[in-house]
This record gives structure tokens, sequence and C-alpha cells, in this order.
């Protein structure tokens, strides 16, 4: 029979292997069920790992499909290794997009004669409160009554795309919008111009590489970050240490919040630059699968989030190129967190043969 | 192209048919659905358009759609993805799809745009919709006839024109054949989510609606109705077959002459902007599959009604039309312009309730 | 009068898949294994139970193969939590989004079919009572079966040795262990009966509730269902009736609508999760409450010989 | 002869020391190896238990005796070596198998379910289906022909240490054993309920049945036990008849050595560090004990020990003095005098107030960090300005402590599971004592500690008491309390004893108070001032 060993130390190797093969693994799951589908094989994992960096503007579409993915997942990161299972990051990030357009909106209506992109950074910054404040709900819930955060923090998320709803079907529809559920066009002073004219990327994924790093630097040379991991290790020892776990829930809670919000601002502030009753398109729960094949590192979560938006876009473009079906990309997704979670196994232990 | 159809379709992706050599370059054009082809709804017709345009050019098209495209910041990149693949004319089908459609025909000039349902155009850019509430209207007089209950029940998506066109039309229908019927409506927020539908449905039924009508894509309330023996209607396309007696009529949409048209449009280099909203005078809509358990003098009056609409004698909206406040929105004898259409905001008087987000 | 058993019939026929999924996650978790893939479970199960009825014709085999592909899933997750160990909330969550995808892509081709006729279903001689009759007697018979399926497995769990050893395994895996019980086999036991429940659910919803497929049909039951246990202190009867008040209250967000209650309809539609927050607030609150009735050993990986 | 008279039972009559030959033992092994990846826990272990004797098996913590019961109860399968039950060869595959042949075991670490009924507990234990009905009724005859009270219908939650130990024992009885194994048994219990249980055992060998007795407690297996074998490092170093040696000889076989001496100075007990004044505390959770009207006092320069069986809440204790519960009422707890009740871990630690828990992995350290990222559970050294970490000073850090009290470790950058629980808890302690604490405060210091290391981490208590420290230990050994302390007082159902000098305190007295029973007087609370 199979048989588990416990390894005395963990497999550094396998521990970076192991997301490679599962997603060469994933990969070849892949071309199977293309070649079972009658497609070429090698052309459909091409259209999902070649096509998206094809070109300047192709790459410029994966960064920016990739930076909200990112911010989300650094502080789902920050969440998990804390033992705070925040999944409502859609939520969050949701609650974001309307501080951060209602921020856009106001600041519209005060008639300032900003340059193009001048007044973006206090948009962004009311996206950073928005996700905090929904975060927030979480936190209190978690510690004053002692509710699940997986679940309250996902009912949040129904309850944050209902108001999205209200607010552009209701009291922020456009005047001049026949009805419809959209607000105004920003004022071009919130925009978030674009990084390279003609591309869609935008001033805010600069805002990627310095999280990344300041993300690095708080879970492993600060303090604070030292004391949420114990807290999500040890429990108890963090407990002993006197390390305050009911500030390492709100610390991750309004940390990741912040980030999703912001993420959520950047969507609305960068391509968006409305409010529509579509703001995401499940950012907040790919983010959860970033998150893990990024192994919760912020570096590993860069290449996660550029892999994960490039098979989303592939998946796109394998409907238009290769006429495959859309849903496709949902089943790579979660097929590659399954393979890699199993593959995780063998960081741990040694697999052997044989009676225990 | 997308492998769904058990049948082999003739393969539309430009990928997968075969190049014969000398022929003509065939014109590409390029569908963006919302949803997925097979929802029997929107989706579904907008593919039979498609399909159609196909019947109709043979090989001197090459078609492709992209379904399921959420209407945010993805939309940008489907459609740009599709114009630069070298198609000529883009049909982007719903109404989320306009700001980004709007960015990127400014992009490329030489590429015609074509939006159902919006408000905006650009020189290259140009939109088409259709006249649901003349349908709405003819299912009301049958409504009207058929209730037993004076209530009708509508489970309607968002409170946007397009849908109080819908609700307000199937009242006055329904008013015009029996002044005491009330409409009741359930809003679900959303285009397509049939276990909800289903549940608005049954809310209605349970709030004594007898005759169903939906501004949603799917089948549920029609199957819901058929569940409790009450009446609906089939919306967007032909539904008769998911309830033999539920099924009083179904309320279409061909959207075949219209793409035909734009497609020809561009290939005769007659393809200018504008607006053009058809309805049953130009065959887009109709009311089709009126069942056997409707009345023949009924069916009658429907084919009369249908007549006039057609040959322009019989407009749905005809004054006086008075808001369910009772402030008159149109003076009698007038019929309603394109503009005042485009602006509804009110229900009509027999309608319960305050349209959800008014001021 | 009469609206208010109809809105009770709807809140049970609604109910039902939620009590359903719910009591199959309270066997899973009263075996000390937490499982966040039931949306996947349930989806995935909804396609096949579709497919079956579709191509079949027959009810019976569509349930089976709900139940069937739900178990499968659980069992994925089951030998990938148990035997490998893997982190239990990643490993749901990661089941959750692969029955997402899948279902999805499975179920292009049964778009927008359907099923033929649906019948009315009515208990002889009871449904006739007049106002009883159309509250309570008109459900399907999954609706009964979801009902003898609580008592039955409050039975199980608090009468029956083999419900005792279950919640011993929950309650602490190292001493079942201790005593010869196969823990791991167990526990996959229960996990995987809890996925063919989940997968009965699934299968209600496209083949009765609905009836039809479209792509994420569940519309986030299973996590509602998951917020049950909590709700229920992981207790079956509190599974059912948690399960019908919920769906009371999705349907009677349509209820208030239809009566003519002015409030936006987005406002309504946030009451049946707002709902689940309050209440999952107020049982969550009593934490001796919850230390008696949860599992001890919910959520946490066992490993038989440390 | 039937334990239960009326009820014949048949494994029994042809086992009787009557019946069977005496020559066929009950149980014998033979050359049995077991080997885990890092240890070889048994090596070429034989044994042969006669029926109705009682054979203990001797050995300090780690030589492998809990490894080699389980070996006979079917719970670990040995890599090598035969077993032999009434003669026969078996391959005892489970725990249920073992069950089966009359093989019934207490494990050292309860194995009970505390949501359930005591009844339900022993239920489970059982193999045949009888009705619960049924268990609870023999139950209560067990409880009356053996003297273990035990109310069947009591969830296990609400149960004291030893009656949990009374289920353990009833629940092995109700299966009719031929073999008894126990496991430690009376590392629970007070000295009195140790008497008790050694009156039941004696009275069940009477009726035939084997006893295996683990224990590592000399006088204890020379009060009770007709042979004994000793194991050292997985290996039999010797099977003697225990009355017929001293203490010392079973030791030098045990640890190959006499146990090192300890030097205890006199007091010179110094200003109050430490005083706790009317303390209360409710239960946090049902399974928790409420601390009542708490009086102590500790002064620089001396130990006070806190004797009791566990579970009488010394967890509760420690939790309120460390700060990891904070919910004691002002003024009740004063370190120098200052009101400390509410103040946190971290802050009673700046004020010199340290703590060694009694779970070293997972509360004294993070499994699986470093030794180095270890030391920042309660050490600040490495703690640069704005909270960003200097890892060389960490590292340097945990390189001192692995250092000064010899800890065998890969390194600063070991993790702190790949450690044994000696050098962990000498790592531990270590880096505790290492900060120059003001009060330390222990929990079980020696607990699973070979003697080389209980005896370092002692004498290093005791040099941090004579070098003016205070020190407040809790131990369930009370050999070890004696040893070391200057004062006791024991703890019992979350009340706590007045103190008494170690020289005045006996085994006997001790073991009184550790069942509740002192006198409470006003004069007593004062003699303890
Ligand atoms: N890596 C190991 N290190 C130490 N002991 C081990 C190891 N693997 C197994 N064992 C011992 O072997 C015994 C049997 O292990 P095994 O994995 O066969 O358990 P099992 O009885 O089949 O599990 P279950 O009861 O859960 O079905 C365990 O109790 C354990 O003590
Ligand atoms: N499951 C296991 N996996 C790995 N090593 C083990 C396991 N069980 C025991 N060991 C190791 O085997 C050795 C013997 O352990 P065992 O528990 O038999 O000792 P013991 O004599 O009962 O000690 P104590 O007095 O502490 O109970 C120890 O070094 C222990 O760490
Ligand atoms: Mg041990
Ligand atoms: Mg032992």
């Amino acid at each position: 029979m199979l048989r588990l060993e416990a390894r005395p130390e963990p497999s550094k190797a396998l521990s970076l292997a192991s997301p490679l093969i599962a997603l060469v693994l994933t990969a070849v799951i892949a071309a199977i069920l293309f070649a079972l589908l009658g497609k070429d094989p090698v052309r459909g994992l091409a259209i999902f790992f070649v096509e998206p960096l094809n070109g300047l503007r192709a790459v410029s579409e994966v960064a920016l499909k990739a930076t909200p993915l990112i911010l989300c997942a650094l502080g789902l990161a920050v969440c998990y290794r804390s033992n705070v299972w925040n999944i409502g990051a859609e939520g969050q990030l949701l609650l974001g997009a309307v501080a951060g357009g209602g921020m856009a909106l106001w600041l519209g209506t005060l008639g300032l004669d900003a340059g193009r992109g001048a007044l973006s950074p206090l948009v962004l910054l009311a996206g950073l409160a928005g996700g905090m404040l929904w975060a927030g709900i979480t936190a209190l819930l978690r510690d004053r009554f002692n509710a699940s955060e997986i679940l309250v923090s996902l009912m949040l998320v129904y309850v944050a795309q209902q108001l999205v709803n209200y607010l552009v079907f209701g009291p922020w529809k456009d005047p001049q919008g026949f009805n419809f559920p959209q607000t105004p066009t920003f004022d071009p002073s919130t925009w978030l111009p674009p990084l390279w004219r003609g591309t869609r990327l935008h001033w805010g994924a600069l805002a990627v590489p310095v999280l990344v790093l300041l993300a690095w630097m708080f879970l492993f040379r600060s303090w604070r970050g030292f004391q949420l991991q114990v807290g999500g290790l040890a429990p108890a020892a963090a407990r002993y240490a006197g390390f305050s776990s009911r500030s390492a829930l709100w610390l991750a809670l309004l940390g990741s919040g912040g980030l999703a919000g912001l993420a959520g601002a950047m969507e609305v502030a960068g391509p968006l630059r409305q409010l529509t009753p579509h703001i995401s398109t499940g950012i907040g729960f790919t983010a959860i699968i970033v998150c893990f094949v990024g192994r919760l590192h912020p570096v590993g979560i860069v290449f996660s989030g550029i892999l994960l938006s490039m098979m989303l876009i592939g998946g796109e473009l394998g409907q238009s190129r290769l006429g495959l079906p859309n849903a496709l990309s949902g089943v790579f997704q979660g097929l590659l967190l399954f393979l890699l979670l199993a593959c995780d196994t063998l960081v741990a232990y040694r697999v052997k043969w044989g009676k225990a | 192209a997308c492998g769904k159809k058990e049948e082999p379709a003739p393969a539309p992706a430009p990928a997968a048919a075969p190049a014969p050599a000398p022929k003509p370059e065939p014109l590409k054009a390029a569908w963006v659905y919302v949803g997925p082809v097979g929802d029997a709804g929107w989706t579904f017709a907008h593919d039979q358009g498609r399909k159609a345009v196909e019947a109709e050019f043979g090989d001197k098209v090459a078609t492709t759609f992209v379904e399921k495209v959420p209407e945010g910041a993805d939309a940008e990149r489907v459609i740009r993805d599709l114009a630069a693949q070298g198609n000529k004319i883009i049909f982007a089908t719903s109404f989320g799809f306009m700001e980004p459609m709007l960015k990127v025909a400014a992009e490329f000039p030489d590429v015609k745009f074509e939006h159902a349902t919006g408000y905006k155009t650009a020189d290259n850019m140009r939109l088409y919709d259709a006249k649901f509430f003349e349908d709405a209207y003819l299912a009301g007089v049958i409504a009207g006839k058929m209730t037993k209950t004076n209530t009708l029940g509508f489970v309607a998506s968002f409170p946007i024109p397009e849908v109080l066109r819908n609700i307000n039309a199937f009242t006055l229908g329904a008013q015009s054949v029996n002044p005491k019927v009330k409409t009741k409506v359930v809003w679900v927020n959303t285009w397509f989510d049939p276990p909800k539908e289903s549940d608005a449905a049954q809310s209605l039924i349970n709030g004594g609606a007898d005759v169903l009508l939906q501004n949603t894509d799917s089948t549920a309330v029609l199957q819901t109705a058929e569940k409790n023996g009450k009446y609906a209607f089939g919306w967007d396309s032909d539904m008769s077959a998911f309830a033999p007696n539920a099924h009083l009529a179904s309320c279409i949409v061909d959207w075949g002459p219209y793409y035909k048209k734009a497609i020809k449009d561009v290939m005769d280099g007659t393809w200018t902007t504008g607006r053009t909203v058809w309805g049953v005078k130009e065959g887009q809509n109709a009311l089709v599959k009126i069942s056997d358990t409707v009345p023949a003098d009924v069916k009658e009056q429907v084919e009369k009604l249908s007549a006039g609409m057609k040959d322009g004698t019989f407009a749905a909206y005809t004054g006086p039309v008075v808001d369910n406040t009772g402030k008159e929105r149109l003076p009698k004898g007038e019929v309603a312009t394109q503009e005042w259409l485009d602006k509804i905001d009110f229900y009509v008087k027999g309608v319960e309730g305050k349209v959800p987000t008014g001021n | 009068m009469n609206e208010a058993a109809l809105l009770i019939a709807a809140t049970i026929a609604s109910g039902t898949p939620l009590a359903l999924a719910g009591l199959g996650l309270l066997l899973n978790e009263k075996a000390g294994v937490l499982n966040l893939g039931a949306e996947g479970m349930m989806l995935v199960a909804a396609i096949a139970g579709f497919a079956t009825a579709s191509l079949t014709g027959s009810q019976g085999l569509a349930f089976a193969a709900g139940a069937g592909a739900g178990a499968l899933m659980a069992v994925a997750f089951g030998v990938l939590v148990i035997w490998l160990n893997t982190n239990q909330y990643a490993t749901g969550l990661a089941l959750s989004i692969f029955g997402g995808g899948f279902s999805a892509f499975v179920g292009v081709a049964f778009v927008g079919k359907t099923l033929g006729e649906p019948v009315q279903y009515a208990v002889p001689l009871l449904a006739d009572i007049p106002w009883l009759g159309t509250a309570l007697f008109r459900q399907h018979p999954m609706a009964y079966a979801a009902i003898g399926l609580t008592f039955a497995i409050a039975w199980f769990l608090y009468r029956s040795r083999a419900g005792l050893v279950l919640r011993a395994v929950g309650e602490s895996p190292e001493s079942a262990h201790a005593l010869g019980y196969r823990v791991r086999l167990l526990r996959l036991a229960a996990v995987t009966a809890g996925g063919a429940l989940c997968g009965l659910a699934g299968a209600y919803l496209s083949v009765v509730y609905a009836p039809l497929w479209v792509e994420g049909l569940v519309a986030g039951r299973g996590w509602i269902a998951l917020a049950l246990t909590t709700f229920a202190t992981w207790r079956p009867a509190r599974v059912l009736l948690g399960a019908y008040l919920f769906g009371g209250v999705t349907m009677l967000q349509f209820a208030l609508q239809t009566a003519g209650v002015q409030v936006a309809s987005q406002l309504l539609a946030m009451l049946p999760y707002i709902a689940t927050i309050v209440v999952l607030a107020l049982i969550s609150r009593n934490p001796t409450w919850i230390r008696i009735n949860m599992p001890a050993s919910l959520g946490k990986p066992f490993h038989p010989g440390t | 002869m039937g334990r239960r008279p009326g009820t014949p039972s048949p494994r029994r009559h042809n086992a009787a020391p009557g019946g069977a030959p005496l020559t066929t033992p009950r149980l014998e092994l033979r050359g049995i190896r077991k080997a885990y990846p890092a240890v070889v826990a048994n090596d070429d272990v034989s044994l042969r238990v006669a029926p109705g004797e009682i054979h203990a098996v001797l050995g300090e913590n780690g030589a492998g005796k809990s490894t080699l019961m389980k070996v006979i109860y079917g719970a670990v399968r040995p890599d090598a070596g035969e077993v032999r039950f009434n003669g026969q060869p078996v391959q005892v595959a489970s725990p249920a198998q073992a069950r089966q042949l009359g093989i019934s075991m207490v494990y050292q670490h309860f194995s009970l379910f505390d949501t359930l009924t005591a009844a339900e507990n022993v239920w489970l234990g059982l193999d045949k289906a009888q009705p619960l009905a049924e268990v609870t009724r023999r139950i209560r005859d067990v409880a009356g022909t053996y003297g273990l009270d035990i109310d069947p219908q009591r969830p296990v939650h609400t149960l004291s240490v030893g009656e949990r130990q009374r289920v353990e024992i009833v629940r092995a009885l109700l299966t009719d054993p031929t073999l008894l194994i126990l496991d430690e048994p009376t590392s629970v219990l007070t000295p009195q309920a140790v008497e008790r249980l050694f009156v039941t055992l004696r009275q069940l060998a009477a009726d035939g049945c084997s006893i295996l007795y683990i224990s590592h407690k000399l006088d204890e297996i020379r009060a009770l036990c007709h042979r004994c074998t000793v194991l050292r490092g997985g290996r039999v170093t010797g099977e003697v008849d225990p009355a017929e040696h001293d203490n010392a000889s079973l030791s030098r076989l045990m640890i190959g050595a006499e146990p090192p001496a300890l030097t205890h100075r006199d007091l010179k007990a110094g200003e109050v560090v430490l005083q706790v004044q009317a303390l209360d505390l409710p239960k946090a959770d049902p399974f928790a004990v409420e601390l009542k009207r708490l009086q102590l006092q500790v002064r620089a320069g001396e130990i006070v020990g806190i004797a009791g069986v566990s579970g009488n809440g010394q967890q509760e204790l420690m939790a309120v003095l460390s700060g990891e519960d904070d919910r004691a009422a002002p003024a009740s707890i004063r370190l120098f005098g200052q009101d400390i009740a509410k103040h946190s871990p971290r802050r009673r630690r700046h004020e010199g107030l340290h703590f060694v828990p009694e779970e070293r992995l997972g509360r004294g350290a993070v499994p699986t960090m470093s030794l180095a990222h270890n030391t920042l559970l309660t050490r600040t050294a490495g703690i640069g300005p704005g909270g960003w970490l200097k890892l060389g000073q960490v590292r340097a850090l945990a390189a001192h402590v692995i250092q000064r009290f010899g800890v065998k470790a890969g390194g600063p950058g070991a993790a702190a599971k790949s450690l044994s629980g000696g050098n962990l808890q000498k790592f531990i302690v270590g880096r505790e004592i290492d900060a120059q604490p003001k009060l330390l405060i222990v929990a079980q210091p020696t607990w699973g500690v070979d003697v080389g290391a209980a005896a370092l981490i002692r004498g290093e208590l005791l040099a941090l008491r004579d070098a003016g420290c205070a020190l407040l230990v809790v131990s369930e050994e009370l050999e070890e309390l004696f040893e070391i302390s200057d004062r006791l007082h024991v703890i019992a159902q979350g009340r706590l004893s007045p103190s008494l000098p170690t020289r005045d305190a006996t085994v006997e007295r001790i073991g009184q108070w550790m069942s509740g029973l002192w006198e409470d007087t006003p004069e007593a609370a004062d003699a303890a001032a």
C-alpha cells in the first residue's frame, strides 16, 4: 500500500518544485482535454500560455488583469498566514470600487480644474478605506460575537453586490443615462492614466511591486508580521507570547480588505471609469487560487497572478481562435489548485510503498 | 464555434475553416454575447440571427462569437481582440458593452461596430434595438382575457426603460380588453438566474397572479406556471415546448433581418451610423405560437392589432397614458415618440407599487 | 389566508435543498471534517442529475446520479485531506472552484434543455385538507425525504452505536484510534455520505426545483448550507429548521414585493444574507453552547501514530 | 472464580492459576523490535508474564515502554519478533483483536471522549454489540465489586481526573481481560487514590488476571509488583524481583547510574515578589476548573512548589499568572507590589515575570519555526527600531541559549519540532532563564525529559534561586517538588492549600491535601504568609 512518511524537515527543493509539477500536470490534462474536444493540443496550450504574452499590448492586458488579482491575493496571504479565513475579498473589492467610485463622482461635482489623473490618489484612498470598512464588519463580528469569518465574509459578498446594484440603479444613476444602470463617466481628473499610450495598463499597476516588497518585509522582516504568523501557526504560542489574537485578526482583515478595496478602486478609476453592476468578474475569488498557487508568498503571488491572468485571457482567446468552450478556464483553475495541494504533500512527506 | 451543439455545425471559427485558395476573402463578422448561446432566451435569439447570416451569405462571410463575456473591464479586451483579428463588423448584444465598444471603436475606424439596446453612437458605431413592448402589448391582450383573478404577474429583471416599457405595455394591452386588470411586479435583479426567477414566479402566483410574463432570459417562469397550473408566455424565443399547458404564446424577436441588412450594408459600402429600432412592422418582433386554449375571438383580436402595428394604424403606446399616481404622461390621442419611449421611468395605472429606483 | 399556506409550501420547497446539503455537511463535521466544497459538489451533482434525467427521463436515476457525483467529489476531497493531510480549508475551496468550472464545462450541452412536463405532487387524501393540504402536502417526495432524513440522522447520531462512534471520531480521533477504530476510513465514510447528501440537494435543484440546468445554478446555497451547521449548533433538527427559515426569508423577499412593500428590491435581495449573518453572530456568541456541540476536532488534521 | 458471581467466564477458567499448568505463561514476547525513523524504540525485547502475575515494566522517559505495550495491544505493528499468548503465537493486528484475545489496555494518555457520558465511553471500548442499558448495568456491577465508583450518566468532561481513570479501568475490565495493561496509571492520582487502585489490582490478580504495570516510580513497583522488567534505550537491562532490590540498584538498571544528587542550600528568602490575593476565576468554558479564593506568595530567593493531581486548576492558575488569561480581578495579582492583574504576558515579561508552560510544542514553541524565530516569542533582543527584525541578533541569541544549556539541535535554524522533547525543554527553560527573570514560573519542568536533562534543569532552577530569583514550580511529580522547593502548596478542585515548609511535609500529608482535605484555618493561611 502507498504510505506517507513524514520528512524530518520539509523539502526546500520540492516546495519550489511542487507548483511547477502541478502546473505541468494541469497542462498535460489540458492537452488531453483539447485532444478529446478534437482540437490541436499544441495550439490549445499555446493559446493559454503563449498567445496572452504575444506583443506589448497583450502583455499589458495580462498585467492589467493581474493587478487586482495580485493586490487581493497579497492581502489574503497575510490573512491565511494568520489563520484568518477571509474568503470575501470579492465583497471588499466591490466596496472599494463603491467608495472609490463615490469619491470620483463627488470630486467630479466640485468642478475642480485639476489635470488628468491628478485626483486619482484620493479615489484610491477612498477605495482602500471602503475595503477596510467592509472587512471590518467581518472582523467585528468575529471579534465580538465569535462568528465564523469564512461565512460572514462570504455572505457580505452578496450584500456588497446588491449594494452596488442599489447605487447604480438608484441614487448614483447617471441622470443622462436613460435610466440605464450606470453612473456618469468620472471626471478625467480622477482617472488612472495609462502607462503607455494605447494600452489600458494604468499607473496603479506600479503599486504592485511596491506592495509586494512591503508585504514581503512585513511578513518576513517585521515583528508585527512575525506575530501574525505565530498566531496562524500556533495560537497557543501566540497567547503565551502575549501576541494579541484580536489585533492580529483586525490587522489581517483590515489589511486584506484595504488591499482588495484598493484593487476595486483601481478597476473603476482605471479601465472602467464609471460604476456599473459589473465591476468584478470574481476577481476576489480567483485571488484565493492565486494566493495558494503562490504559496502564500508575495513573490510567488506575482507569478501565480500572472499565470492565472494568462489562463483567464487564454480562455477568451480560446473561444474566438479555436472555438473552445468558455468554461474550460474554470476547470483548469480548479484543477491547478487541486493538483498543487496534492503535490504539496510531497513537501512534508515522502511517499513509500509497503506496509506501515 | 464552440463544440456545444451535438451536430457538427458548419465550422464557424476561422481557425477551423479550411482555406479555399482562390476565392475572395470572406467578410469577417463577430458577435459578442453576454450569456451562453444555449440560454433559450436573449443570447440564443441573437445566435439564431448569426446563423441566419451564415445561411444567407454562405462562404461570403466568416462568423465568430465569444459567449459569456462579462460586462466589466474584460469586454473591452474581447472586443478589441476581435477587431484586431480582422473582423470588419462586430455586434455587441448587451447594454453593458456600450462604453467598451465606444472606446474600441475610436481605435478601429475601419471596423463597423453595432451595439444592441444602448444609446451612444460614433461614426463607426451604430445602434439597433427591437420593440419588445409590442409583443408585450399583444401578450397583455391575451392575458387580460385569460385571467380569472384579474391579477397579472411580471417577473422583471432590472428597472431600465426597456423593461418598464414591457411591463407597462403588457398592462395596457390587458386593460384594453379588461379594465379591472392589475399587474404585480417582482424584481429579481438578474437577467438569468432560473431558480430565482422561479422563486419570483412562485411568489407572484402565491400572491394571486394567474398569468405571468417575464423579462428575464430563462424558461423558469413558464415552467413554474406549468407546475402551478397557471399561464405564462415565452420570451425572446419560442418556448412552447417547455410548458405545453401553461404556454399561451411566445414573444419572439428575430434579429436575422437586421443582421443580414447590416452585413449587406458593409458589403455594399452603404453602412452609415444611426439607430434602428424595428418591431412587429419589420417582422423583427412577433407574438407566435398562440395556444389553442386562447379563444378564437381573442386570437382574432391579436391578429388585428398585429396587422395594425404592421401597417402603422395602431401603436401600443397611444395616449392617454396615465401613470399609477394618476399623472397623465401622454395626452389623449398622441402616439409615443421614440424619445418618449426611451425615457420611460414610471408604471402605468394598474401596475402595483413603485419603480424601485425612482428618485 | 391561502397566501400564507402557499408561502409555507414555497418555503418548504426552497428549504429542502438547503436541508439536504446541511445534513450532509453535518455528518461531515460530526466526524471532524470541514468541507468548504459543498457548493462545488452540489453543482457537479446538479448537472449529473440533470443530464441523467434528461437522457433517461427517470428522476430516480437522476437522484442516484446526483448522489453518486456528490459522493465521488467528496471522496476526492476526503483522500486529499484525510490521507494526504492537505489543508481542509484550501482543499474545500479548491473543490468549490473546480466544481464550478467543471459543471459549467460538461453542462454546456444541457443548457436550455427541458425535462418534459413537470408533475404535480400531492400526498393522497392529505393534500385535500383545505389549508394544511396546500401548505404541507403538495411537495416533491424529496421534501419529505429531507424531513425523514433529519429524523433518521438524529436517531443515527444520538441513538445508534455507529453514530456514537462517528461522534467519537469527531470528538477525539486520537482516542478513537487508540481504541482501534479505523478513524480515517470512518471519516472518509462520513465525508462520502455527506457528499452524497449534498449531491441529492444539487440534483433536487436542477431536476425538481428549477428544473433546468444553467451554469452556477446552485447560486451560493452550498455556502448557506455550511452556515446552517453552525447555525444549528450541529443538531439535525435545527438544520432542518434553519433551512426552512432561510428558505422562508428567500421567499419573503419576493412575497414582500408581491405584497407591494416599498423597499428597493436590491435591498430586499440582501435580506437572506444579512439574516444569515445576524443569526450566525447571535448563535456564535455563546461559546459554551458552541464548545459543547461543536465536534472538537473540526477542521484539524489527524495523523495516526502521533 | 469469576469476578461477577453467576456469570461464567470460560476464558478465565482454563487460564486460572490452578487450571492450566503454571509453566505456560499468559504472555510471552520474543525479540520484539520496533524502529521509528529517528529512534529504535524497542530492540530485541523479550518478556514473560505468568497468569495472575503483576509484572512491572520499568524505564525512564522514552525507554520504549509505551511502544512495547502498543505492540502487545495491536496498536503498533512490530518490525520483528514474536508475541505468544497462552502459549500460542499470535499476530495482534488491531486493538479490537487484542480485546478478543482477552488483552485490555489503559493508555498513558486517556482515550476518552469529553462530551460523551461515562457509559458511552465504556461502550465504545466494547466490541460486543450490547445495548447501552446493559453496559450501564455492568458498570454499576463492576463498580461495586472493585470499588470503582463512577456515575455512568455523567459526561466525562464533568469528571475529575481520578474518576476519568476509573472510567478507563472499568472500560478495560468490562472486556473480561485475562491480561490488563496499565500504562503509567498513577501519574494522575493522589497517593490515596493510588492505594485504592493497588487494592483493586491485587484483587484482580488474585482472580487470575495478569497485569502489566508500566511505571518509572520505583516505590510503587516495589509495593505492588511480583516481577519487573527494566528497559533502557529500548533494550531489556534486567528482569528482577523488585522486592529483592533496593531503589539504588533498580535505578542503576534503569538509567545506568544512580540519580545525580542536587545540592540544596539554605533558604535566604528576600522581599515578596509575587502576591496573589483572594484570586477568584470563573470557568472560561464548561471543561475548565473554577479557581476559588487563592492566596499565594513567592519571595525572592525561594522556590515555591505547587503539588496536585493534574486537572485541579493548575492550567487555569498558570494562565492567569502568565497573563494568557486576563480575567483576574484588579489587585488580585501583584508583582513587587504593583497590580499586574490586567497586564498582558508581554508586559509582565517586561516587568520580570517569565513563564515556562507545560506544553512545549505549540505553546512554548512554534513547531515549524526555527529555534531562532522561537526566541522572538519571549525575547526582544532582536527587535530593532520600528519593529524591524534584526535576524543576525536573533540567531545569535538562539545560538547562545543552545550553547549555554547544551541543547542538542542542528543550530539556530533547526525547526523546533525537529528537537527531541528533552532538548526542546532545555531550550525553552534556557530561553527564559537566560532572560534573567525576577520571577520564573515553571509548569512541569521535567515532564517527559530523561534523567540527565531533568537533573540539569533542576540544577539550573536551583542556581537561579540562589541568585535571588523567585520561582514558582508546578509539578505532578511529588519527588521533584520535595527535591527542589522550599515551601509547598497543594492545589485541589480549584482551591489552594496553605503553604507548608518542605522539610515539614510528608507524602501522606500532601497526599491527603491533594484530595482537598486541609485544615482551612486562618492560622494556617497566616503561617503560609
Ligand atoms: N511514520 C510513522 N511513524 C511512526 N509510527 C507510525 C508511522 N506510520 C505508522 N505508524 C504506526 O503504525 C500504526 C498503524 O498505522 P496505519 O497508518 O496503518 O494506521 P491505520 O490503523 O490503518 O489507520 P486508521 O485506523 O485511521 O485506518 C499507527 O498507529 C502508528 O503508530
Ligand atoms: N509514533 C512515533 N513516531 C516516532 N517516534 C516515536 C513514536 N512513538 C514513540 N516514539 C519514540 O520512541 C521512543 C520510545 O517511546 P515510548 O513512548 O515507548 O517511551 P516510554 O518508555 O513510554 O516513555 P514515557 O515514560 O515518556 O511514557 C521515544 O524516543 C519516542 O520519541
Ligand atoms: Mg513517552
Ligand atoms: Mg509511555
